[in-house]
């Protein structure tokens, strides 16, 4: 902990960053994010296993980049955000300076970005157990019992679009749902409207999702729609043997393969 | 009318609520589903949740549903024949165990919708609902009704106020309006003399954090201060604050035709959405979170009390326990009492 | 708002026959912003386009909607009409009535219901159409001709004598094809290479036209007009500037029975050779397969014993790259070896050979040097059988289609074999004569009743070998099935012409479509029988299908012209139906969020970036950017984009959106 | 009772399905007259919001069809279309959308033949799986009361 404090403290002291972003003591004890912009700042970081909003979400945002040059504490699916986020050009060296936090609480001070890729890549991108035995689950209903399996969860949705600001990776200034001309995504809350958010939601996530949970922690109704972006994991592993978040060269549903599976067409 | 004491017996809750079904009421009551409670049509009394401090959403669904009909539409020879909607189907319908700063809402939703004119539909909603409130008997750290004036026993807005009177688990049953009465009317054997219970010592202590007329005193200097952008730095821009509240009343209109017909609906909307104020020439005088935000505080506690005379926050806390990322409304609100303009 | 004119066409009774094309106009002419709706019976025909001139002038229409044949078809034509019209011609679109309405459902309701729905759905995307200004692409005026048998060398000539300049590209060590090969050609018995090495001559000689045998196309990029090919030169172990052609290499080279191509391997060449005398050019190159020093390391004979030093043997591959304008495709066709007929004994029985053989053994510059005689024991036959159809027309085989040019060099091999066999009897096995065609029918009558070759009309069951002779076992149908059983001493199977080897990736390379038989396709087989669906790739000879000299000249000739066509114009319109990505005012500029996924989607690499920034250079926002020179319109992109800050003309989200819902709402 | 009559929408590339659709046509092969075609420059173009829209519009039945690997027209567009297909698939099939009611096919321009296949095979499936009810249902979204119902 006091490891993390003086190197921002140091960061921002030597003026290297300009605000670092992590993670504070909110209410009842939950979690927040913290953007420390004065070496006291620091004072308030904390880090411990409750600190779980993915911060790469700020580091598109414009209030925070107006900024200059941001500093983050990144945990494991941070990193991978990040990553992607630089894949995508919405964020660079230049911009950013990472002090990653390993599973076992350990600071690593990364020079670039290409040294936080080599360093998720020691990681599998794969979701947990209990996830695999959910969709496991879901696979043994029937196409009718899965439907209105979704039926029942979407119901309460009320497109309040938590999930998507949560994302890191839901950084267009214009999101489809908001074309207009024409309606893609229907405005109101009900049933074909919310089927076709989370459908276009989980399309839209497939290869740069990076199973960091945090549409499904910001729902204030616990919809389990990130089942959909696992899904999208699970099976971008089965038919082209999984991605990786990388900082140059092709994207998973950018390209393609001469001999990409297709039993499923005449 | 003067408010009339009962005593409702802890195993006649139940019969009670079988009385209100059975006159074929629709009766919302809270059901907990993955860890979250909210307001569902319920016919079976088992099923009502019995612990929690407050639902993750208010009641205003029922009288201000998140999407609904206003008319409908066809094309003819003629042009565009239109069908506003029919109000008469509108069930009479109960709210059940709603806590006395949602029912407070619903005069500040009110208010809203009859400011000019008349919202015929939502009126006709709240004509046929009957809130039968729970008074709190605990608080958690994001309550602050009393820092806007209300308390945990509060009795306004609700037509029958239930006091949970000790261990027991008898009520002490306060009949506050006709609609109250007509409750009490469906069951009278279920309502008991008042043997003279205390509800004061009953209810959850909750000191007041801040002074509301303070606030919108201050706000009306404030417009220009740092604290919103420091304040909303972390804010992500979702909508969940306004869709949880009580209060929030914004909606937008949308046309949803099939082919020659179809329909115009109004579904909520919220000022924490960029687009919100976006106009078409691309030009949005809200551009930032922090404007957002001031609107958002501005509109609930210095527009709302100029305009309307009421607020538009009760202090149940909902926005606050439903934000991802911990805006805290009440921190927020003392903070703007703290900083010195 | 918008002002659309409807035009159902009965196409004669083509569409009118199953769809009732009044109630279609009529129901059309009740939809939003529909003002003008009618029927005729004949839309593309000139009074047909003058009644949407004559409305688009009158109701001052926004948009027309013309429901008749494919847009494949017509669209040019309508497009056409409302231009003059002073309509802008994106602004017309076809609704398919014929092709995938009423010629493939019968007479009845929902055929005119399916008519309904598709006319609706092009009013409702046409009220979305833009108006749009063709793009001007650049032309450059050479040609690529791939293929040196007579349809090439004609296209070639063609073109080159039009001022242009043509590069010819020919696999093999010499121009000329399958005609250089043919002894006496039909309907006159003139002699093949008589008449075809002056043109082959000429192509070599000819001051537009570049040459390239023994090379093959490599890769295609680009589109009509601007087309880069790169070619592969196969190493000919030669240095042509050198080489004099004077052949003592081939005289001195030691490897001397490979069975020739040319001779149908019924003679034999050395492993340094010209395939023929007449060759052009008329230059050896060492086949590497079969010369000793590539094989053992040592030899080299030719080496010493060339006067001008002009063999390389390290001499490697080349690719060489051109800027073309357009191409005709003229590489021919191959001949089926008959061994899919086992009952025939082809392989078996040296005596049974192939029409083309049969040619290089009538030919005087043939291995037998133009007499008849038999593979196995070189006697001269006095009995031969020619079997018409062996393959063809034969579904059983894989072949049902008739390679056409079989009936007539039958009939020419037996009229050439009575000729240099005085006494010889000779029989033709056929299952119909078609002789269509100036002089033909003449010349089989001539065959059979001059002549006296026996035409047997029935089928061959089986052929086998009996004391020296060949018996062929047939029927005669014309005599109620008559066994017949005739002992000859050769057999000559008139076996299919087929598509060459690998077609099917050429035409892949080129992305031109190909048909069933892996010929490949014309654009229309009527009206554009030597375009193919691809801009500037045009079709000439027995590519395209099984085709006699005539036959392939004229279409060489055909091509020719619409290549000279192409490049009398220094600048082509391109339809502008490409993408674009969104750009707006500001503070929003473009909803484009610059990720960059969309670049790699692209087939073309056709996107980049594009920064945006303010007067005094910062930069506001880096966006990506369509190159609209290299973009050729495929979408791949516009469906890519989380966005949607890419569009695409002709396809826009708005207008596919619309046509959805059209087809499956009510108006 | 009448038999069921799908409604269904094709979405197909220009070069090579919609062709070989104007090859049935001259072949004057006959087929189910229940799908309607929609052109597209390329099976890249197809977005896949239009599938659902045409479920959400009321289609019993979806063809998509385009140019065989390698013959593409724009030389990867289908390969690129595939891949999305694949993972589209999986998607709406953990959604419970079923895919027997979307059918994925590559007919060439000479295979005017094969798609007349296509279309009757789809039309007798689809008119044993009956109406899309299961979609339908959720489309009379605003003809009940939303809280109430």
């Amino acid at each position: 902990m006091d490891e993390l404090k003086n190197k921002v403290r140091e960061l921002l002291g030597s003026g290297t960053v300009k605000v670092f972003i992590g993670y504070t003591t909110g209410t009842a004890g939950t979690k927040r994010a913290l953007f420390a912009e004065k070496p006291e700042d620091a004072e308030g970081l904390v880090f411990d296993s409750s600190c779980i909003q993915n911060l790469a979400v700020y580091v598109t945002k414009q209030e925070v980049k107006e900024k200059g040059m941001m500093g983050i504490s990144a945990t494991l699916p941070v990193m991978r955000s990040l990553v992607q986020l630089a894949r995508e050009n919405q964020v660079s060296d230049s911009g950013i300076k990472v002090i990653g936090i390993t599973p076992e609480s350990r600071l690593i001070d990364f020079g670039n970005l290409s040294e936080v890729e080599k360093y998720i890549h020691q990681f599998q991108l794969e979701i947990d157990q209990k996830n695999r035995d959910m969709l496991e689950k879901l696979d043994k209903m029937t196409v009718s019992e899965r439907w209105q399996f979704w039926l029942k969860e979407l119901e309460p949705c009320f497109k309040c679009y938590a999930c998507r600001a949560a994302c890191p990776m839901c950084y267009c200034h214009r999101c489809t749902v908001e074309y207009n001309q024409p309606q893609w995504i229907p405005v109101p809350s009900h049933a074909s409207g919310n089927l076709q958010w989370h459908i276009m939601r989980a399309v839209h996530l497939v290869g740069r999702c990076i199973d960091c949970d945090a549409c499904a922690n910001a729902c204030p109704l616990a919809i389990p729609f990130n089942l959909l972006n696992k899904r999208m994991i699970e099976d971008a592993r089965k038919h082209f043997g999984g991605y990786q978040p990388v900082l140059s060269g092709d994207h998973l549903m950018s390209t393609f393969k001469p001999d990409d599976k297709e039993n499923f067409i005449r | 009318m003067n408010i009339e004491k009962r005593f409702i017996r802890k195993d006649s809750l139940k019969k009670l609520f079988d009385a209100l079904v059975a006159k074929n009421k629709v009766v919302y009551a809270p059901v907990t589903r993955n860890g979250k409670t909210s307001f569902r049509i319920v016919n079976d009394f088992s099923l009502i949740s019995g612990d929690y401090i407050q639902t993750t959403q208010s009641s205003k669904e029922v009288t201000f549903p998140r999407t609904e009909k206003i008319l409908d539409f066809e094309k003819n020879k003629d042009g565009i024949g239109v069908k506003p909607v029919d109000i008469q189907p509108v069930h009479e319908s109960v709210i059940w165990g709603i806590r006395p700063c949602d029912a407070v809402g619903k005069g500040e939703l009110g208010a809203i919708f009859n400011w000019d004119s008349k919202d015929e539909i939502f009126n006709a909603r709240v004509a046929k609902t009957t809130l039968i409130s729970f008074s709190c008997s605990r608080a958690d750290e994001y309550c602050f009704c009393t820092s806007v004036g209300g308390n945990p026993g509060n009795t306004e807005g609700s037509d029958i106020l239930l006091t949970l009177a000790g261990e027991g688990g008898d009520y002490l049953a306060e009949i506050i309006t006709e609609k109250g009465g007509a409750v009490m009317a469906a069951a009278p054997e279920l309502f008991e003399k008042d043997p003279g219970i205390e509800k004061d010592k009953y209810l959850a202590s909750l000191p007041a954090r801040f002074s509301h007329t303070e606030i919108r005193n201050k706000l009306d200097k404030f417009f220009e201060s740092e604290e919103w952008a420091r304040q909303s730095l972390r804010c992500i821009g979702c909508g969940a604050c306004a869709y949880v509240c009580p209060t929030c009343a914004c909606f937008d209109i949308q046309d949803e035709s099939h082919g020659k017909s179809g329909s115009r609906v109004r579904c909520w909307d919220s000022c924490g959405f960029s687009l919100f104020t976006l106009h078409t020439s691309g030009h949005n005088p809200r551009e930032v979170q922090s404007q957002r935000w001031r609107q958002r505080i501005m509109h609930k506690f210095s527009y709302m009390p100029e305009r309307l005379s009421v607020y538009g926050c009760t202090g149940c806390g909902r926005c606050s326990r439903g934000c991802p990322v911990d805006m805290n409304l009440l921190e927020h609100l003392i903070s703007i009492q703290e900083v010195t303009v | 708002m918008s002002k659309i004119g409807v035009f159902v066409c009965h196409c004669g009774e083509n569409i009118s026959a199953t769809v009732d094309c009044e109630k279609v106009a009529q129901v059309a002419g009740g939809y939003d912003g529909v003002v003008h709706s009618i029927d005729y019976k004949y839309m593309c025909s000139d009074p047909g386009q003058s009644l949407i001139k004559a409305a688009i002038a009158e109701k001052g229409l926004t948009g027309v909607v013309v429901a008749s044949c494919s847009p494949r078809m017509h669209e040019p034509t309508f497009r056409k009409a409302c231009a003059e019209a002073g309509l802008n011609p994106f602004m017309c679109e076809m609704a398919n009535l014929r092709e995938h309405c009423s010629w493939v459902h019968e007479k009845g309701e929902a055929t005119t219901e399916k008519a309904i729905d598709l006319v609706r759905t092009l009013v409702e995307k046409v009220k979305k159409n833009n108006s749009l200004d063709s793009i001007k692409v650049p032309v450059t005026k050479t040609a690529l001709v791939i293929g040196g048998g007579i349809a090439g060398i004609q296209a070639s000539l063609d073109i080159a004598n039009t001022g242009h300049k043509v590069i010819l590209v020919e696999k093999e060590a010499s121009i000329g094809g399958h005609m250089s090969q043919l002894s006496e050609t039909f309907p006159t018995l003139d002699c093949s290479q008589c008449i075809l090495t002056p043109r082959m001559v000429e192509v070599a000689q000819h001051p537009n036209i570049t040459l390239y045998t023994y090379a093959e196309l490599e890769s295609l990029e680009g589109f009509i007009g601007n087309f880069k090919a790169r070619i592969r030169r196969k190493s000919k172990s030669l240095d042509e500037k050198l080489c004099t052609g004077c052949g003592t290499c081939i005289t001195k080279c030691p490897v001397k029975k490979i069975p020739s191509e040319f001779n149908e391997k019924l003679g034999n060449r050395t492993a340094i050779y010209v395939p023929f005398p007449q060759a052009v050019p008329n230059k050896p190159v060492i086949d590497r397969e079969h010369c000793t020093y590539y094989i053992k390391g040592k030899c080299k004979v030719c080496e010493i014993v060339c006067p001008t030093k002009a063999i390389r043997f390290d001499q490697e591959d080349q690719i060489v790259e051109h800027e073309i304008g357009a191409i005709v495709l003229a590489t021919g066709f191959s001949v089926k070896q008959p061994d899919f007929f086992p009952e025939y004994g082809y392989g078996k029985y040296p005596d049974v050979i192939t029409g083309l053989q049969y040619e290089r053994l009538a030919s005087a510059s043939g291995p037998t040097l133009g007499e008849i005689k038999r593979p196995s024991d070189g006697k001269i036959p006095e009995k031969i059988v020619f079997i018409a159809c062996a393959g063809s027309r034969d579904p059983a085989k894989g072949i049902p289609y008739c390679s056409k040019i079989c009936c007539m060099y039958t009939a020419k091999h037996a009229m050439l074999y009575q000729h240099k066999v005085h006494g010889g009897k000779s029989y033709v096995f056929y299952m119909d004569i078609r002789a269509g065609g100036k002089d033909y029918e003449e010349f089989v009558r001539r065959a059979i009743e001059e002549d006296g070759v026996n035409y047997i009309r029935g089928r061959v069951s089986k052929i086998y070998e009996k004391n020296g002779k060949l018996i062929v076992k047939g029927a005669d149908t014309l005599l109620g099935a008559m066994p017949v059983e005739i002992e000859a001493d050769m057999v000559v199977l008139a076996s299919a012409g087929v598509a060459n080897e690998g077609s099917e990736t050429l035409a892949q390379k080129l992305h031109v479509s190909y048909d069933a038989y892996h010929f490949f396709a014309e654009a229309h087989p009527k009206l554009k029988p030597v375009e193919t669906n691809t801009a500037g790739i045009f079709l000439a000879g027995a590519c395209q299908a099984p085709k006699d000299i005539p036959e392939s000249v004229a279409m060489a000739s055909g091509a020719a012209v619409k290549v000279a066509a192409l490049f009398s114009q220094d600048e082509l319109t391109r339809e502008p139906l490409i993408a674009a990505v969104n750009r707006q005012p500001a503070p929003v500029y473009s909803i484009c969020v610059g990720c960059g996924l969309c670049i790699s989607t692209c087939p073309y690499q056709a996107i980049g970036w594009e920064e945006i920034k303010t007067r005094n250079g910062e930069l506001i926002k880096k966006i990506a950017k369509v190159n609209p020179g290299l973009c050729q319109g495929c979408g791949t992109c516009v469906a890519f984009c989380r966005t949607k800050a890419i569009d695409i003309q002709g396809y826009t989200h708005d207008q596919v959106y619309s046509e959805v819902m059209a087809l499956l709402n009510e108006y | 009772m009448a038999e069921f009559e799908p409604k269904i929408v094709a979405f197909v590339c220009n070069w090579c399905t919609y062709a070989g659709a104007d090859l049935t046509g001259t072949s004057r092969i006959k087929y189910a007259s229940n799908v309607r075609i929609i052109r597209f420059p390329c099976t890249g173009r197809i977005d896949y919001m239009l599938l659902i829209k045409a479920f959400d519009e009321g289609a019993d039945g979806i063809i998509v069809s385009g140019c065989h690997p390698n013959d593409c027209h724009y030389t990867s567009g289908n390969f690129h279309a595939r891949r999305r297909w694949i993972m589209f698939r999986d998607l709406c099939n953990l959604m419970g959308i079923d895919m027997q009611r979307i059918k994925f096919s590559w007919v060439s321009a000479a295979e005017g033949a094969k798609w007349a296949e296509v279309v009757n095979s789809t039309v007798t499936d689809i008119r044993a799986l009956g109406p899309y009810e299961e979609y339908r249902r959720i489309l009379n979204h605003h003809s009940k009361e939303v809280t109430n119902g």
